[in-house]
């Protein structure tokens, strides 16, 4: 474990010093955690570089991996820079994704999508307090499976809010989501205890 | 997160959490439990945990609990009684002069310090190595993994899910899921309690007393079959004492205890329990009951 | 910047005949796409060669962006590789990414978690005994936190039995259980003894 904490800048100077790491490097891993295309004026400003800097730098990395061969490459799509995998790796890649995953839902994914569906739309701490497990991973892959999307943000907490998708309506065979039973039948009486219950809890 | 060991109690490579030398006295109140406690006395006096200074860390340690007022649970109380109980035994062991001969009770004592003393440091392995995994943690949270959602093209490609579920299976699902989960319980099943009443032992100790007249309590208790029916007999009998129908005789000090028939032919009936709850323990008790 | 071709594989290989991309391009295009740690076996599987070719070039790999200060880094982390962002970038990630703060562990959750690694499967009366203060809300908190999972009840005495989970191995970037610290310096010779008193106060 390194203990080097040469990494930590100066307040005063744009990333990439003699000690910090370069343009380069800082490039990279911004991209490698983006979950979407970064625009360059947004990069440009964490880094605090000026744009046309970190503009030829994406450019200069799109090339280098381009010439090298990597199995990735840096694309400018939708007003930003976004890693994809190269072209003639998509073979492979496809048939990772496909071998890769479970056909079938998990119990704790069905217990997360029943939650989310009638508790909508509901941030991931508070289903993972319902459930009293963490449920950050089982929501990435509802999303993932097309079951559950984002639907904005709560205005108090700024947490990410859930709902379920068109595509869970037409698995359940729904009209819409008015359609979903009634869950009184299938609950113990104290129905009120549980929602104050949660509330407390969440 | 206050952590109030010294340098010598901590792992002290990890850099991050404040560990001020000075912690100790400003941050008295955050001891979790008595293991916490005691560790921290005994670094604050720098010694070794296996030759601490037993009668000074017993006196700060009561006088902790003595100053904790409110904010106790039933549990803490007990697990700090018990460390304050041993503690004091410990140094009750010392301060008397120590013979030569090695009696049980001093045996046992050992025992309960080298127990105490063995689980203490335990407990601070486990501490020291907690701080080693604050220090990985920390180190492992400066790097960030690529967790991002797949590509279009790919997202497409994703098998199918099998899906057999209707409507009202998914609302099954969803009841539990949103049924609060029941707090866990202490099984109390494996544990056969007879219920004996008081009442039955005393109707039967009349009637053997009245054939016999006068009989010894181990005579009238042979019959047990437990050790909760011994009990049952004599608080029977002092309730026959009450209803003024036997008289009890004890030569010796713990000697045997002989009781003798003086109700005469009275039926005995005796009010049903909890009516006089707590008179029991005002009956006057002059005698050494065995 | 590498121009280093030596990591092709030979041309007889399934994955990498001449015209298709080599074996670094594709482990490079399929742990770009995964989200989480991907095992060396289910890569084998999907590239058709074998596992100790595919460890190898992993391995490789990891060793080319560390020499070439690159700002993404390739690890072995709970049972499978992955990409995560190199450790001196951490400052610039760390102002880009918005939610990604993990939440401190407070004392007592880092001492409870500790024991649970150490003597899992355990039941809370058990990591109770041993820490001298009552556990059941801080496992449940770390429950709720996904570190630790329930994992079966004991059949002596029923009580739900707790161990770590593949989240906790990531928290504390480890490849697996094995690489724990040893506790053996810590502790008293006698432990045994301690263990047989515990259970039968536990």
């Amino acid at each position: 474990m390194t203990r080097d904490f040469t990494a930590e800048q100066p307040q005063d100077s744009p990333a990439g010093d003699e000690d910090g790491p370069g343009l380069r490097a800082c490039l990279e891993a911004i991209l490698l955690v983006a979950d979407e295309p970064v625009p360059e004026v947004l990069i440009a400003q964490v880094l605090e570089r000026p744009r046309h800097e970190v503009a030829d730098g994406l450019r200069a990395l799109a090339r280098e991996y381009a010439d090298d061969g990597r199995g990735f490459d840096l694309r400018e799509i939708a007003g930003g820079w976004r890693f994809y995998t190269r072209e003639d790796c998509a073979p492979l890649v496809e048939r990772f994704v496909r071998d890769g995953q479970e056909v079938r839902l998990t119990q704790a994914a069905l217990e997360t999508l029943a939650v989310v569906a009638y508790r909508q739309p509901v941030s991931r701490a508070r289903v993972s307090a319902v459930r009293g497990v963490n449920c950050d991973g089982v929501i990435r892959t509802l999303v993932l499976r097309g079951l559950v999307e984002d639907s904005g943000t709560d205005p108090e907490t700024g947490a990410i809010l859930y709902r379920t998708t068109g595509y869970f309506l037409e698995r359940l065979a729904m009209a819409s989501l008015d359609e979903l039973p009634d869950l009184a039948p299938f609950l113990p009486e104290n129905i009120e205890d549980i929602e104050d219950n949660e509330r407390t809890r969440a | 997160m206050g952590t109030i060991m010294k340098g010598d109690l901590t792992a002290g490579e990890t850099g991050d959490a404040p560990r001020g030398a000075g912690a100790f006295e400003v941050h008295l109140d955050v001891f979790e439990g008595p293991f916490d406690l005691l560790l921290g006395l005994i670094s604050k006096h720098k010694l070794d945990i296996t030759e601490v200074a037993l009668s000074k860390v017993t006196d700060e340690f009561i006088a902790y609990i003595g100053q904790r007022s409110g904010g106790w649970d039933l549990d803490q109380v007990s697990y700090f009684l018990l460390v304050a109980a041993t503690l004091l035994d410990l140094k009750a062991a010392r301060l008397l002069p120590s013979g030569e001969v090695e009696d049980e009770e001093d045996l046992a004592l050992l025992e309960a310090r080298d127990l105490l003393f063995a689980r203490l440091l335990q407990y601070r392995a486990y501490k020291e190595v907690a701080a080693v995994f604050a220090g990985r943690m920390a180190a492992a949270a400066r790097r960030f993994p690529r967790r991002v959602p797949l590509e279009p093209r790919f997202a497409g490609l994703l098998p199918e899910l099998l899906w057999t579920i209707g409507p009202r299976e998914f609302a099954a699902i969803a009841a539990r899921a949103l049924t609060p989960k029941a707090p866990p319980t202490v099984s109390v099943d494996h544990i056969h309690a007879a219920f004996v009443s008081i009442r039955e032992q005393a109707v039967l100790i009349a009637g053997r007393l009245k054939g016999l007249g006068r009989a010894s309590f181990r005579q009238l208790s042979s019959g047990a079959t437990g050790n909760y029916e011994i009990v049952a007999s004599f608080l029977a009998l002092l309730e026959l004492y009450r209803e003024d129908v036997v008289a009890f005789e004890q030569v010796a000090p713990l000697g045997d205890l002989y009781v003798t028939w003086t109700g005469g032919d009275r039926e005995i009936r005796l009010a049903p329990p909890g009516a006089r709850a707590g008179d029991q323990q005002t009956e006057p008790d002059e005698e050494d009951y065995t």
